[in-house]
């Protein structure tokens, strides 16, 4: 691959681009159309990066300029599998957001649509940061998109939900800013990967890690940190909900991936059993707390935490019992969690997606508004019942591998924990399928039900597409391993070796 | 005899400060404010004198000419211009004394005591330079200011330029301050003038 | 003898009584100014007493200017004290509360 | 290719008639399907031919995925055994293919059954011809998948969509403890693939698993003991059985393909393929007889009392299931397996004879609101009571050969335990017996009682079309008469053929594992099949299927007024019986109240109002409260400020003085 | 030329001394179009003076009492641009407010001389002058509205107070030049003896630059200062004197105590550590547009005077660089808030502003975003090296008090996103601020962009105003 700054290119584009509409942007069509227009303009040059990466080769589409000489700061971008995976990822889902706004989106268009591609923007320049005061540039004026987003498009508590979830994750990732500074003066470098070489002692990664833990559970969510969540997705409008749920979460789980392991593998593995529990504690009780939501959106969001709970959990459980086989078995883990997070990337956005167009058509969420849904909407039953059978961690669908992975890397480590883990098993599909049973099946509740339509062309499209990518990945998940795969070993084997011994 | 000499200064200084800090307190307490006003008169006069005994001929005398030949003066003058009573002001001063009195002691004692309790870096009881300029003070002075600081004298007149347009500006009515009726006005003045109806929200405090 | 602390001490006093003027006073705001310029006494008297001892008329130049500064302070504070007066036909200082909170 | 093709075929006819669903003509939305499961059944008997005399294939399809040192893939293993259950699957899954076309006639959602029922097969052979865990597992959650949307396939009933949920979140659990012990495995093992952990068996039986710190128990015994949970879900064995009597609320065919022949068995299957690991296990063996055995006794004594047709024949299958699992906790694999096979055949033949009578009887299905249509559907009738003979085992029928086998097997099993499962397999035939006698007799024989269907009809909808009572049964036609007459030739023949080779030969050769200190297993027990049909002529067994079948005869025909007279003796078991022991009870009275309040109070008290409440809002709240409260300080008044200034200047000189020096 | 030569450290200061009486003429003489005749003429006169500026040599004059170097020059020429600011922001507001009179650029000539003379002043001397010329013109200015109860009481609050906190301060130079027996900063660092008289000294100055700088406890004359005048005069109090103050913390306090800097170090943290707590708590439940600037501002005062107290290098420039920063957001802000046209704008003025007027709302998030501290605006570059020299000392706790008091202040910044961008407005209308004031705002909330994402210029000019 040439020179070319294809990863440049994809985090400015459509930063430039969404200023321009946001700016200037005069009809809502015109916007509506040049939003859809870049995100699925920018689906070639992610092609091309997924063609030209090579799986094993360490950082790549490396740009490297200084940025701020005096301390050391640098425009320093490239991917690794784990990145790519994730950029491919948020690639893939915002046509799916600009789609699932179309018509709901009926004020402030301009504003809304280039927020939505200011947004994808960072989100990628987060992936791509390989200099750590760079990522969280991105990280945090990813916030404001999102807080417009929420706050200007949202339900009827949208302030209450679009600040809290601002200061929620504002106040956890200002922690990271002080771990980050930390590591600089130490190490004389943001760049990331000289700060995973830093050694660093035991106490000194302690307070570090908790640093990034602190920005990187509040995103996650993990429990008990978790509670902007329902709350922002209940406000936020259709394609924020997907956004939120479908990358924004996943930064959370990438950053852990990034500094939390590398950066304090010692302390992290201390931790592990506190950050494990807590992830078994989302996984449990957050699905129990899930299966008592009235609202859908609610609903969905709580599986959300439940779900993201075995991301933390496959990144730490291993790391509570390394043993002769650590690194397979921490490799193991974060892969489970990576496929967990790609996957649950398609699912919650589907849901949400689905949630977005009852909710456009009937104007409530209520699950006791609907019943008898499959009378009126065929095809949207059957795709709901799918994302709803994937949300549950059907085997064939995505939603299956993730868990499956965790679970396996977990029993090796403490089978009760995984026998808490499973339990999802059970409650997962317990809320799923008795939402699916509320909503989609019996008899036609009430009129609202009766008058609804059954899907058009674009959204038919948008969460067709969606389906298929849970079904392919669900079968044939090799091609996102493989790709993943020797970033993930060297990062196990980087973690595992631990960096207190150094000094 | 000698020791009266030698002590001569110290008992006039001695007496002149209990004079002054009287004044002073009179300044803060007097029911008055032209009582006041004249306390702080005599507080000057009462500097001016002990400045002498500092051998600083030129400062006592600026003291007196422009402080109580021009600024009490014009004190004077304003708060018999704004005819200000001396009323009701011990319910207050009285309540709140206390307090006062004990900051002020506090903040005195605080003040005073390093000079005479610690090692405050200098030494205090030390002979003093007497005398310290050769050709009168005002000479000396003069030297200073117009060569040394002669940068601070130019940002001093402008100090008092400022002044000047300062205390023009906020006093100088050109216009009308006057309540002054205008009858035309009041005859052509229409409803929405006047009245201008707002639609407002119900708004929730915050 | 006359000691420089003797000097400190009365300008201590002085200065203390200035600040303790300012804010156990409720009645008008004309004896704030006053006290302003108590307080600019004092500090002349510090001074004067630093020159005198140290023996150089620097101090004294200070004094000057502080004389200089503290009489278009007092131009501009009775400026201020009369567009008060004409605002609210008082100079209680209990009465300026408008700005608060 | 071929091999492939077994699965690939259903699988692509439902795809292509759910694809399709709105544009195929109707033909091809059964004819597609019926062709594909054709194909693949004859495929599959090629085969079984082919495993007959040779050895086993492997074909590997595709890598899954590949990370930490486990590398998963799909492929398939075509050895005796899964070839046989190959054959079974797709042999009556055609016939339930064929019946469908008719009993789904009217039914709007006729392309999606088809779709579905087509899927199912592709996900039972999925899970049959599996060559490792993970792909069992997958096949495993398919079927349970294909299961849920078929019994909730009338979706505006309420009652088949709490079916459907209860049936799928009941087997969820079950496969909780599957996924546990595959996790178990692949964490001892290193590997999911069949043959190299079951070639690493031994080894494994040594090793020892950390429950918790300090606590530790052998590796095999406890995985499994996990994957027999997961087989306790799939195959309905007690307690967690509750949901196969609900899921008649599905379509009659599916009861017969999934709820009695195929899926059900899934779990017999598994541990019979898992004979490797559970022959270390005595453990994990035990615990299979005593719930097996356990559940044939007490499903058969709730079959007893049941009024509804397919419930009777859904007790049965139950009941069946448990024998089936009675045999394999005696290292008689290959026994279970048999029954399974012929099992299949005949219950099969039973759920689709019983559907014919509620198509006739225009979705009639309680028992006592039938009767006399001996003459009236002949066919039927000698079908179902063929079928029936089977169940019994009367001998010479395909039942009697793999259901006595099993007995004698398990009444050879030693100790306590041994002896407790023997009696309960052969009290489970005399209420085999009587149950299906009843069934037959009430049913088919006495007379036709009118009056109490023309009532009912009004009653419920769905057969409101017909008028009243019998004098107007719907025709069934050849679509569906011609399965159970497909399914008959088998149930009542196939043992002479089959009997010798499978369970006294040596038929499953090394895809079952007998090792030798092991339980009695099937290879000895008769010296053939003629002879073994002769003993079972003199064997308590058949006397006490007579004797269950005179009993139901005597009560339930020719006086059926003496079981008025036994009433009140009677009464408080057979009520325990019709709610089967209590079970659901427990779960829509305790379980399911108990999981939503735990749910609410998690969702409202803990979450909502203490951890957002007063933590995160709270928080706030006391922010802004503070706030409020130092804005008060503010008074605006010159005199506090100046105050305030000066206290603050005094506090700095007293530091400075005090502290720093 | 020779002659004119040797006054070229004074260019700036010479400049705007000529231009005050310029002004003043100008002002007298115009009549009628007066206001926007003295407003171009000083305007282009402060143009010059940011000329000679950039012209002046470092130098110094007058025995050492008037000192130009790197730090005087950034200081004077961000006080010339941001005084040229204030005078387009604030015409409208003042004259609406019928406050509009050529003495208002007086004043604010006036006031920027002063903080020439801070910026450059050499000895304790000069420094009290140029604190009380500017001192003078702010109390002047606060009372300019001569007709407004407001603005007089918080004028006469202003003088009283502050004649308090410049008594309290002068009385401490007064105990430096009698401890050290010069008046000139660079001998009284040389000093260098510690003593309890020393101490209180120390104490007396520091109560002195906290009331100027309005950190708590002597903050409280802030907020109501700031809301008493008109929004116009506001702008000028909010912003301008901030730069004479850093230079007054940075010459008299780190260049001139003779006390070490970790003696008063610890005070200066509690009061920074309160400025944070109080300012940022407090300013929650705000209504009034300049009063909630005014109580964040106290907020921001600490961010910056812990950089201070981290010292060094290092942290004087990043306090440096804060202060700059910060004065830039805080005329954007006040800019933004002005243009509504409301006099004494509550905060609901600002309600849907995005639909009366989207690019200034635009304008005004970068600048809520910048005081929030999001990257990339310039505002996070100025938190984030003042974490840097806190992290760097070892002050790590208080990294984390202050970031933490960052993301609570945040609440109040997105309380006006909000009100702009997701409340419907108050009256309908589009709001018109007039081409100039709308082409600087653009290009102030565009400054904070740029200077966050290409902010080595400035960084190097804070370093170099130290590192020299």
């Amino acid at each position: 691959m040439p020179d070319f700054g294809f990863l440049s290119f994809i985090i400015w584009l459509p930063v430039l681009v969404g200023l321009l509409i946001a700016g200037l942007a005069r009809s809502a069509a015109a916007a509506r159309w040049a939003c859809l227009g870049v995100s699925l303009l920018q689906w070639i040059p992610g092609l091309m990066l997924w063609r030209a990466f090579e799986p094993g080769g360490g950082y790549q589409f490396v740009e490297r300029q200084p940025w701020i000489g005096q301390f050391n700061v640098e425009y320093y971008l490239g991917v690794d599998g784990i990145a790519l995976a994730l950029i491919l990822l948020t690639l893939l889902l915002t046509p799916a957001a600009v789609a699932a706004g179309w018509r709901a989106i009926d004020r402030r268009t301009g504003l809304y649509y280039g927020a939505l591609l200011i947004q994808q923007g960072l989100m990628l320049g987060v992936f791509c940061s390989l200099d750590s005061l760079l990522f969280y540039v991105f990280w945090e004026f990813m916030l404001a998109p999102m807080f417009l987003i929420i706050g200007v498009w949202g339900g009827e508590r949208r302030i209450y939900a679009t600040v809290k979830f601002f200061l929620f994750t504002f106040l956890g990732s200002v922690f990271m800013l002080v771990s980050l500074v930390y590591l600089y003066l130490e190490s004389g470098s943001y760049a990331i990967p000289d700060l995973h070489g830093q050694p660093l002692s035991l106490p000194e990664q302690q307070w570090l890690f908790f640093g990034f833990l602190a920005a990187f559970a509040v995103k996650v969510p993990m429990w008990p940190v978790h509670t902007w969540l329902p709350d922002a997705h209940v406000e936020a409008p259709t394609g924020g909900s997907v956004i939120l749920a479908a990358i924004l979460l996943k930064m959370g789980g990438f950053g852990l991936l990034r500094f939390g392991l590398p950066v304090t593998p010692d302390a992290a593995a201390q931790f592990a059993p506190l950050v494990a529990g807590l992830s078994l504690v989302a996984i449990v009780y957050i699905a129990l707390v899930a299966l008592a939501q009235r609202d859908l959106k609610k609903l969905i969001a709580y599986s959300s935490v439940a779900h993201m709970g075995f991301v933390t959990l496959g990144m730490f459980i291993p790391l509570a019992g390394v043993g002769a086989e650590g690194e397979a078995l921490l490799a193991l883990g974060m892969g489970g969690g990576m496929v967990q997070m790609i996957s649950h990337g398609f699912i919650s956005a589907a849901l949400f997606m689905c949630v977005g167009i009852l909710y456009d058509r009937a104007h409530t969420r209520q699950i006791g508004d609907f019943g008898g849904v499959a009378n009126t909407m065929p095809i949207f039953a059957v795709l709901l019942v799918l994302f709803a059978l994937a949300n549950a961690g059907l085997p064939g669908t995505s939603g299956f591998i993730g868990e499956f992975l965790v679970i396996l890397a977990a029993f090796r480590v403490e089978p009760l924990v995984a026998l808490g883990a499973g339990t999802i098993l059970v409650l997962g599909a317990a809320y799923s399928l008795y939402m699916i049973k509320r909503v989609v099946f019996g008899d036609v509740a009430n009129d609202k039900v009766a008058a609804l339509k059954d899907l058009d062309l674009r959204e038919r499209v948008a969460l067709g597409g969606m389906a298929l990518f849970v079904v392919a990945l669900g079968f044939y998940p090799d091609p996102l391993v493989e790709l993943m795969e020797p970033s993930l070993d060297a990062l196990a084997r980087h973690v595992v070796a631990g960096k207190a011994g150094a000094l | 005899m000698q020791l009266l000499v030698d002590w001569f200064p110290f008992i006039l200084f001695s007496g002149w400060s209990g004079m002054l800090i009287a004044s002073a307190l009179g300044v803060i307490l007097a029911r008055n404010p032209v009582h006041s006003v004249l306390f702080l008169v005599l507080c000057f006069v009462i500097s001016a004198a002990i400045w002498l005994l500092l051998h600083a001929e030129f400062l006592a005398v600026a003291l007196v000419l422009v402080y109580v030949g021009a600024v009490m003066v014009l004190l004077l003058f304003v708060v018999m211009m704004l005819d200000i009573k001396a009323e009701r002001m011990r319910e207050g001063l009285v309540r709140y004394a206390p307090f006062g009195v004990l900051v002020g002691l506090l903040l005195a004692a605080q003040l005073a005591s390093v000079w005479w309790l610690r090692d405050s870096g200098m030494e205090l009881l030390a002979q003093p330079q007497t005398p310290y300029f050769s050709e009168g003070n005002t000479r000396a002075l003069g030297e200073l200011l117009y060569t040394e600081h002669l940068y601070a004298f130019e940002i001093a007149g402008y100090i008092l330029l400022l002044a000047i347009v300062g205390a023009i500006t906020l006093t100088l009515r050109r216009r009308g301050g006057l309540r002054v009726q205008q009858v035309s006005e009041q005859v052509a003045v229409r409803p929405e003038d006047r009245v201008r109806l707002v639609k407002m929200k119900a708004e929730r405090p915050e | 003898m006359i000691g420089l602390p003797h000097l400190l001490t009365l300008s201590a006093v002085l200065f203390a009584i200035a600040v303790c003027g300012i804010f156990i006073n409720r009645r008008s705001v004309i004896l704030l100014l006053m006290c302003v310029e108590l307080l600019l006494l004092a500090v002349n008297f510090n001074f004067v007493a630093f020159a005198w001892y140290l023996g150089d008329l620097a101090g004294q130049v200070f004094v000057f200017f502080i004389l200089t500064v503290a009489a278009a302070e007092a131009a501009i504070g009775l400026a201020i004290l009369v567009v008060l007066f004409r605002n609210r036909i008082s100079v209680n200082v209990d009465e300026f509360r408008l700005l608060k909170g | 290719m071929r091999h492939e093709a077994i699965l690939l075929a259903p699988l692509c006819a439902a795809l292509l008639v759910a694809l399709g669903c709105r544009v195929l003509p109707r033909a091809l939305m059964h004819g597609l399907p019926i062709a594909a499961v054709a194909a693949s059944a004859l495929l599959s008997t090629w085969a079984l031919a082919d495993q007959i005399g040779g050895a086993p294939v492997a074909v590997k399809l595709f890598d899954w995925l590949s990370i930490g040192g486990l590398d998963l893939s799909f492929g398939l293993l075509i050895d005796r055994l899964s070839a046989l259950m190959m054959c079974v699957v797709t042999w009556v899954s055609l016939a339930v293919h064929v019946y469908t076309v008719r009993y789904m006639r009217d039914d709007p959602g006729y392309a999606r059954f088809f779709a579905l029922i087509s899927f199912f097969t592709a996900a039972m052979l999925l899970l049959v011809m599996a060559d490792n865990f993970m792909q069992l597992f997958v096949g495993w959650e398919a079927v349970g998948l294909a299961s849920y949307l078929l019994i909730g396939f009338w979706f505006k009933r309420p009652s088949a969509n709490f079916a459907s949920l209860k049936a799928f979140l009941v087997n969820r659990i079950g496969d909780l403890g599957l996924l546990l012990g595959i996790g178990l495995i692949a964490g001892a093992a290193g590997t999911l693939d069949y043959a190299e952990v079951f070639a690493g068996a031994g080894p494994l039986a040594a090793r020892e698993i950390t429950v918790w710190p300090g606590i530790s128990w052998p590796a095999l015994d406890l995985g499994c003991a996990l994957l027999f949970v997961g087989a306790m879900g799939k195959s309905a064995q007690m307690p967690l059985h509750i949901w196969l009597p609900d899921s008649m609320e599905g379509p009659t065919p599916i009861s017969a393909l999934i709820h009695a022949a195929t899926m059900v068995t899934a779990g017999v299957f598994m541990v019979a393929r898992m004979s490797p690991l559970f022959e270390h296990s005595q453990l994990a063996l035990s615990m299979v007889l005593a719930v097996g055995a356990t559940t044939a006794l007490a499903t058969g004594l709730v079959a007893m009392v049941q009024q509804d047709i397919k419930r009777i024949v859904a007790w049965s299958t139950l009941s069946q299931l448990g024998y089936m699992m009675a045999g394999l906790g005696v290292s008689a694999y290959s026994v279970a397996i048999y029954h399974l096979f012929t099992h299949a055949f005949f219950k099969a033949l039973l759920f689709l004879a019983a559907g014919a009578v509620i198509v006739a009887l225009h979705h009639q299905q309680d028992i006592r609101r039938m009767g006399g249509l001996r003459r009236r559907m002949p066919i039927t009738y000698a079908t179902a009571l063929i079928g029936g003979l089977a169940l019994v085992g009367i001998p010479g029928t395909a039942g009697f050969f793999s259901k006595d086998a099993l007995i004698t097997a398990v009444s050879r099993a030693d100790g306590p335990l041994g002896a407790y499962a023997g009696w309960c397999l052969l009290l489970g035939v005399a209420a085999t017996a009587f149950y299906t006698a009843r069934l037959l007799l009430v049913v088919f024989h006495g007379e036709p009682r009118e009056g109490i269907l023309s009532s009912a009809s009004a009653a419920r909808p769905r057969s409101s079309s017909g008028s009243a009572g019998h004098a107007s049964l719907e025709p069934v036609g050849p679509w569906m008469l011609a399965p159970l007459v497909f399914l008959a030739v088998p149930s009542l023949l196939i043992g002479w053929f089959t009997f010798a080779p499978v369970v006294l030969g040596d038929y499953f050769g090394g895809s079952i594992v007998n090792l030798p200190g092991g339980g009695p297993g099937g290879g000895d027990l008769s010296q053939g099949t003629l002879d073994f049909f002769l003993h079972g002529l003199y064997s308590p067994v058949f006397l006490l299927a007579l004797l269950g079948g005179a009993a139901a005869w005597v009560f339930c025909h020719w006086r059926p007024q003496w079981s008025e007279r036994a009433d009140p003796f009677l009464r408080g078991p057979a009520r325990a019986l019709a709610l089967g022991y209590g079970f659901d009870r427990l779960v829509e009275r305790a379980l399911i109240p108990g999981t939503r309040g735990a749910a609410r109070s998690a969702a409202d008290q803990a979450d909502s109002r203490f951890i957002d409440g007063l933590l995160v809002n709270g928080l706030a709240r006391a922010v802004r409260w503070g706030s409020g409260m130092m804005r008060r300080l503010q008074t605006g008044l010159l005199y506090h400020y100046a105050f305030v200034m000066v206290t603050a200047i005094c506090l700095l000189i007293a530091w400075v003085v005090l502290v720093l020096d | 030329m020779n002659a004119f030569a040797s006054w070229a450290p004074m260019y700036a200061e010479l400049l705007l001394a000529a231009l005050i009486p310029v002004v003043l003429l100008v002002d007298l003489a115009a009549g009628g179009r007066r206001q926007t005749l003295t407003r171009a003429v000083a305007l282009a006169g402060l143009v010059l003076v940011a000329w000679a500026g950039f012209e002046a040599s470092n130098g110094e004059m007058f025995g050492a009492s008037f000192v130009m170097d790197n730090l005087a020059r950034l200081l004077k020429l961000a006080g010339t641009l941001l005084t040229g600011m204030a005078f387009v922001y604030a015409t409208r507001d003042l004259k609406d407010a019928g406050a509009l009179r050529g003495e208002y650029y007086l004043l604010g000539l006036f006031a920027l001389l002063g903080v020439f003379v801070t910026a450059s002043a050499g000895s304790l001397l000069t420094l009290y002058l140029g604190l009380e010329l500017l001192a003078l013109a702010l109390y002047t200015l606060v009372a300019l509205q001569r007709d407004s109860a407001r603005a007089a009481e918080a004028a006469m609050k202003y003088f009283v107070l502050g004649a308090i906190g410049s008594g309290a301060m002068l009385y401490g130079i007064s105990l430096l030049y009698g401890l050290s027996g010069s008046l000139l900063l660079g001998e009284i660092a040389a000093q260098g003896e510690a003593g309890a008289g020393s101490y209180v000294a120390a104490a007396l100055v520091l109560a002195g630059v906290a009331f100027k700088l309005g950190a708590v406890p002597f903050h409280q004359w802030v907020p109501d200062a700031y809301q008493g005048p008109p929004l116009g005069v506001a702008v000028v109090l909010a912003t301008v004197p901030k730069l004479a103050y850093f230079a007054l913390i940075v010459r008299l306090m780190v260049d001139g105590l003779p006390v070490a800097q970790e003696q008063w170090n610890l005070l200066l943290i509690v009061m920074a550590v309160a400025s944070l707590a109080i300012g940022t708590i407090v300013a929650l439940s705000q209504t009034q547009a300049a009063r909630l600037f005014a109580w964040a501002a106290i907020a921001h005062v600490g961010f910056l005077l812990l950089g201070v107290a981290a010292g060094g290098v290092g942290g004087l420039s990043a306090a440096l660089f804060y202060t700059l920063v910060y004065i830039l957001m805080a005329a954007g802000a006040f800019g933004v808030v002005i243009a509504l046209e409301r006099q004494n704008a509550s905060l609901d003025s600002l309600r849907g502003l995005y639909r009366r007027h989207p690019g200034m709302a635009l304008t005004m998030l970068a600048i809520m975003l910048s005081l929030i501290g999001i990257p990339p605006l310039a505002g996070f570059l100025a938190k984030w090296q003042i974490l840097m020299v806190l992290v760097e000392r070892g002050m790590i706790a208080l990294a984390v008090v202050a970031v933490v008091f960052a993301v609570v202040a945040a609440y109040y910044y997105l309380r006006i996103i909000r009100l702009m961008f997701m409340e419907a407005p108050e009256e309908e209308g589009r709001v018109a601020p007039g081409w100039g004031a709308s082409l600087l705002l653009g290009a102030n909330g565009l400054a904070l962009l740029v200077l966050g994402i290409w902010p080595n210029a400035l960084l190097e000019l804070c370093r170099a105003a130290f590192a020299g």
